[in-house]
């Protein structure tokens, strides 16, 4: 039988549940990872700096993190590579209160923004500036910590914050009953990679067949929970103790499902190397890195069964 | 004073207080239910001010909120306090049985004292959280991080006040039993450890605090369970009120580890009366 | 009698009573309805048993500890504080370990909020009088016992206060000291007519020094005997030592102790 | 014991130590040097043990490699380093300024004490992050917020310390200089005070570490500078090296500030020799 | 002299000298090249005026302080820390504030781990022989001076010691009890015959209590006279206080003294 010859998968959040990993449970629930001849450990996670950590120390196989904070931290020499991207742009919006509402990149001018240190979402809002012809020097940005952001703008004390349109957003709107004007950064151009799995360099040479059956039944739970997200809302509320309601939970997987996309004729989680070089470059723009790592060091696609 | 029987206004004293120049206090009834009264007041000023600040309740909610949602949320806070619970306890136990014993190497050897102040210092302000990629990855996401975290940051106050206790002894209570012929041994159980234990368990006091701090921030870090990783749960479903249900427990955590330490102290140490 | 400014205190005790609360609850009842004046000036010392109640009667005067029932007025004012007038000399020295001698004995100038630089020299006498000229700068763990108790004493002249208060201040102190002590505390109180409550457990020291002697019973503390000691003054050691009436006060004094049975025959 | 000459046994024995029953030192020059001898040991088991353990530098850089960077980034760490040291000195400076007078009241009047030790506990143990929301609402993004929860954690301990202190204190010296007509505030200030020193410094020995990380977690929530936000930079731009580079540079702060209490208590507190 | 056990110890003192370190570093001689042999189950009694060193002999004679030069044998043994067969009562009573009266007196027993329920009626015992029966279960702090100093003495006492170092054990306690104490510590001695080193301010006290006196001079500590006490025992109170040779006794030392220039003429 499978079980008998399956390898232990260990994988690694970057953060604690959430409606993005719901088809991960759905795929356990359903026996695809046993069925790819994996046994799956999920862990949740404090960040992906500790995740990373472990995962060159050879105590995780795979992490699932912001794949932004991957190609930064290859770019700084850490072996490791993106082995799916899911998200080849992060879900992102930047929302606002009905009063000042913020629907275009011209109506940020003269508003104030929450920003934390190393958040996906106003990181590159310079980019995103250029890209859109505004002046971002008409924008404060008021730094907090991420924790505060919500509760800030909620509070108003700024104007505008950003958010995960598959997790924070439907939470939100629940909580609040308010619709939030939203300014969907993707569609306007900003390309930050969002969920993607990462391996080390040496797992990859060590459990390459592991990981391929992992991210082969990863593609399966994905769309199976495209297919019935009800029942990937109810194999995740089933280890989340503490989550939101099932309507919401629904919500942030109906979403997540629908941020997945790959370029057509391609497997599920291909990595698009222009989406890295794009990414190296919005990186660059913020910080000094020096020479773009060869791509090859990034990512590769060869886990990813056609 | 009015001159009258002696028994009657013995009586009268005993209910007065202690010594005369003492402030008169308003009965024991106030003293009795004090925390009671101000903690009413407080929440009480909190549940009026809130509404009234404009605050919204994701900023933060009132204590009616807060209270009715720990009621509902038993089972899920106590799960979770248990855990924290454990931790907390097994943190600051091995605060105690380690710095004690360091605090009596620091006492008895200068040369030890110099050389391991400044590493204990440096051990109790490095950021935490930045220990934490490290905890992980040695200890794992089970106890042992949380734990340590506890310990780590808990440990010092026990030691720096049980050296404060053991110095602040009279060194004729030492020569005194060991003209009894006191090993060094004897002379700490009999003579050292009572006359320090007031000091030792400030310090517990202190110490058990911190070990909860330290336990929450572990299971910031790595957890899966625990007030800590429910709080942050809660807070990245911006459920204001459950955060702060937890924090409330947390804290209702802190008090009662404070009172259980104060209790035993009561118990095993002799309090000369200060006089006031 | 010389002529100085009257200064002494006078005292005002009457159906004094102290229990004292004990953590089991059999409270100890050790002073009994006590009543008692002193003459603003005059020196009255107390003798009895140990634990009789000397101690106690003595916080009671000066203020630290409540009366049970009863009152206590120094110069007419009821006492529930310090008295301002008191000065006193604890049983044990209580000498602060962190300030010098000199500083110790400086202290209730401090606290009265006197000029301390006026009163150094003061101090420097007081200590070469009682034989500790130079030890101004040490710290009382370098001091012997009875070298202690006599900077506790310094300590308690300083200020000539009008009630001067002594609990057993020559108790540490060898024969030959303490006969200095009690001759220099003759003559102070000559000078200074202030009012003397003298603890001792000397008949023959109370009983040279005092002009009346105060003989305590056993617990419960009472007045058994109120003494008055006619004796010339100034006193001399030798002379007053051969006087037959200091004799025949000295009997009387143990006379009583020994009828209350606190004395065992050998 | 030979009969020797007297000046030269008696200088034979300062050089010893000072009793008898201590255990004979190793000479000043290891007690001197004590500190600096473990750090270097550490270190260097360190340098050799992190390349040998397979740890990856993203993981845990060698200490060359963190004081490489220290040299190399003093400006840098400087600048924040002020920032963090400035909210650290003003947290611990409230800290004191409120913990003394409440620990005075607390041991004054046992009413206070029963009514604002749970409140204390409590605030102790809040998660500190859980305010952060708040106090960055109503003290904003300056010095404020760092400074209330330098602050905060850390006056706990001073307002132990000194209730110990306080209680510890012999009733009769009180009595004392009360019989000199002492006010209350003479006797605190002539007695209690200088008693109860060796405890408070105790106390502020703790506090000011913690205070450092009071300050450390108010830039992680709110700031633009100072060593807690340059680690957070650092973390978010996996610069592990610059992490623990100011990861050191905080440690460094807490013991420095350390120190200079240790060495204020030396001068102003009279320690007796306890008998070892 | 009775005939048990010979268990007093042999005490051989040479060439001792002590300096004191201090902050000043005026450093203190306080003994200085003291030789002295001690029979064993002899009472020597040591008397001086205050801060000649009396309590610094007993100290090292203790082993609580090194001495800085010269050597103590007790029994053959060089005394570098506290000899077993030592019992000491000090010149402040030290009582432990936070165990009873009786746990007190029981801590000697404790620490030499012997069973401390066998010692719990002697203890009693001793505590009624000094008049504090029934104060077994107060604390320290519920006593009166003389009181603790009586604690302290049955705690030196509980354990029998074949060398008892007294310091001034009846500096706080009336002229009466001093007297029941003296007898009492007589006949403890008659039946023990153990070594006593007997330190006190009472010449008469010392005269009356030893088979020897050792006058010390003032500061730097040394023996000025060394004298043999010739008077039969056991010796009675009124019976030896009557005798003349006694009285020869006390005038020689206080003959040293005054020649010693420590007393001013009156
Ligand atoms: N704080 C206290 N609590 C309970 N009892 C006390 C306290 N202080 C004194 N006593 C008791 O009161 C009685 C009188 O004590 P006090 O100290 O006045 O005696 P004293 O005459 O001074 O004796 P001594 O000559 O021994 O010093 C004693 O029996 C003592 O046990
Ligand atoms: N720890 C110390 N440091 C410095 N000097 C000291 C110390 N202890 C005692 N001395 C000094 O040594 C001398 C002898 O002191 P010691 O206590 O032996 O006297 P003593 O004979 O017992 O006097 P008393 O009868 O007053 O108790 C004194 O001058 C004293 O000042
Ligand atoms: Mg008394
Ligand atoms: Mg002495």
């Amino acid at each position: 039988s499978h079980s008998a010859m399956a390898e232990d998968v260990n994988v690694r959040f970057s953060w604690k549940l959430k409606g993005e990993y719901g088809f991960f449970y759905l795929g356990e629930q359903k026996g695809l990872y046993k069925d790819a001849g994996v046994t799956l450990k999920l862990g949740e996670g404090a960040g992906s700096q500790a995740a990373l950590g472990s995962l060159i120390q050879g105590q995780e196989d795979a992490v699932i993190l912001p794949g932004i904070f991957a190609i930064s931290a290859i770019q700084k020499g850490m072996p490791v590579k993106i082995i799916a991207l899911y998200q080849p742009e992060s879900p992102i919006a930047l929302i606002s209160h009905p009063d000042k509402a913020v629907t275009t990149p011209k109506d940020l001018e003269g508003k104030t923004i929450a920003h934390a240190v190393g958040e996906t979402g106003t990181s590159y809002l310079g980019a995103f500036c250029e890209i859109n012809k505004i002046d971002c020097s008409k924008v404060s940005k008021v730094q907090m910590d991420s924790q505060s952001r919500v509760p800030q703008f909620l509070q108003k004390q700024v104007d505008v914050v950003s958010v995960y349109k598959t997790n924070d957003l439907p939470v939100l709107e629940d909580k609040t009953g308010t619709k939030f004007p939203t300014l969907d950064l993707t569609e306007f151009g900003l390309a930050v990679p969002g969920m993607a799995v990462v391996a080390s360099d040496d797992g990859i040479a060590k459990k390459g067949p592991a990981l391929r059956s992992f991210l082969a039944a990863n593609a399966k739970a994905i769309e199976m929970t495209k297919a019935d997200p009800a029942a990937a809302t109810a194999a995740l509320k089933a280890v989340w103790q503490a989550g939101p309601s099932d309507k919401v939970v629904q919500q942030q997987i109906e979403a997540t499902a629908a941020s997945i996309h790959s370029p057509a004729g391609t497997p599920i989680g291909h990595i698009d190397e222009k989406a890295i070089a794009d990414a190296i470059k919005l990186i660059g723009s913020v910080e000094e890195i020096g020479d773009a790592k060869p791509m090859s060091s990034f990512y590769t696609n060869e886990l990813l069964t056609q | 004073m009015a001159s009258t029987d002696v028994i009657g206004a013995a009586q009268a004293q005993k209910k007065q207080g202690k010594g005369m120049s003492r402030k008169k206090s308003r009965g024991p009834w106030l003293e009795r239910y004090s925390a009671l009264i101000l903690a009413v007041v407080l929440l009480g000023a909190w549940q009026v001010l809130v509404p009234l600040s404009g605050l919204s309740e994701f900023v933060l909610p009132t204590p009616l909120a807060i209270a009715t949602r720990i009621v509902n949320e038993i089972p899920l806070l106590a799960t979770h306090a248990y855990v924290t619970l454990f931790e907390v306890v097994a943190g600051f136990a091995m605060g105690v049985m380690i710095g004690i014993p360091l605090a009596l190497a620091i006492f008895y050897s200068r040369a030890f004292e110099r050389a391991i102040y400044p590493i204990l210092v440096a051990l109790q302000t490095v950021p935490k959280v930045a220990l934490a990629p490290l905890l992980v990855l040695y200890l794992g996401y089970g106890w042992a991080p949380k734990i340590t975290l506890a310990f780590l940051i808990s440990f010092f106050p026990i030691v720096i006040s049980t050296v404060v206790g053991l110095q602040s002894l009279d060194k004729n209570l030492v020569n005194l039993v060991r003209s009894m012929g006191a090993s060094e041994w004897q002379t700490f159980f009999k003579v050292r450890l009572p006359a320090a234990l007031p000091n030792i368990f400030g310090g517990f006091k202190v110490a058990v605090s911190l070990a909860v701090i330290g336990a929450v921030i572990g299971e910031y870090v790595a957890a899966e369970r625990g007030l800590g990783y429910l709080q942050l749960q809660a807070n990245s479903l911006f459920d204001t009120t459950l955060n702060f249900a937890t924090v409330v427990t947390i804290s209702g955590l802190g008090v009662m580890l404070y009172f259980i330490i104060d209790t035993i102290e009561a118990r095993v140490t002799y309090k000369r009366d200060a006089a006031k | 009698m010389s002529a100085t400014t009257q200064m002494g205190a006078a005292v005002d005790i009457s159906r004094l009573s102290k229990i004292y609360k004990t953590r089991e609850d059999d409270d100890v009842l050790a002073l009994d309805k006590i009543d008692l004046k002193i003459e603003p000036g005059s020196f009255v010392a107390v003798v009895g048993p140990s634990g009789c109640g000397k101690s106690t009667l003595l916080s009671l005067l000066a203020g630290l500890t409540p009366a049970s029932t009863g009152s206590i007025a120094i110069d007419g004012d009821g006492v529930s504080r310090p008295h301002p007038k008191t000065g006193v000399v604890f049983q044990s020295d209580l000498l602060l370990y962190w300030r010098t001698v000199l500083d110790n004995i400086l202290l209730p100038i401090e606290i009265k909020k006197l000029d301390v630089a006026k009163y150094r020299a003061r101090a420097e006498e007081l200590l070469a009088q009682v034989g500790l000229a130079g030890f101004g700068n040490k710290y009382p763990s370098e001091l012997s016992g009875g070298m202690r108790q006599r900077v506790a004493i310094c300590r308690a002249l300083i200020q000539e206060p009008g009630l001067l208060l002594m609990d057993e201040p020559f108790g540490a102190l060898d024969a030959l000291t303490r006969e200095q002590m009690i001759m220099d505390l003759q003559s102070m109180w000559l000078r200074l007519r202030n009012t003397v409550l003298f603890i001792t457990h000397g008949i023959d020291e109370a009983v040279f020094l005092a002009d009346r002697v105060l003989v305590m019973s056993p617990r419960p503390g009472r007045v058994d005997l109120d003494l008055k000691i006619d004796l010339p003054r100034p006193r001399q050691w030798s002379k007053t030592h051969e006087d037959k009436d200091y004799h025949a006060y000295v009997r009387q004094i143990r006379a009583i102790f020994e009828a209350k049975g606190i004395l065992v025959a050998h």
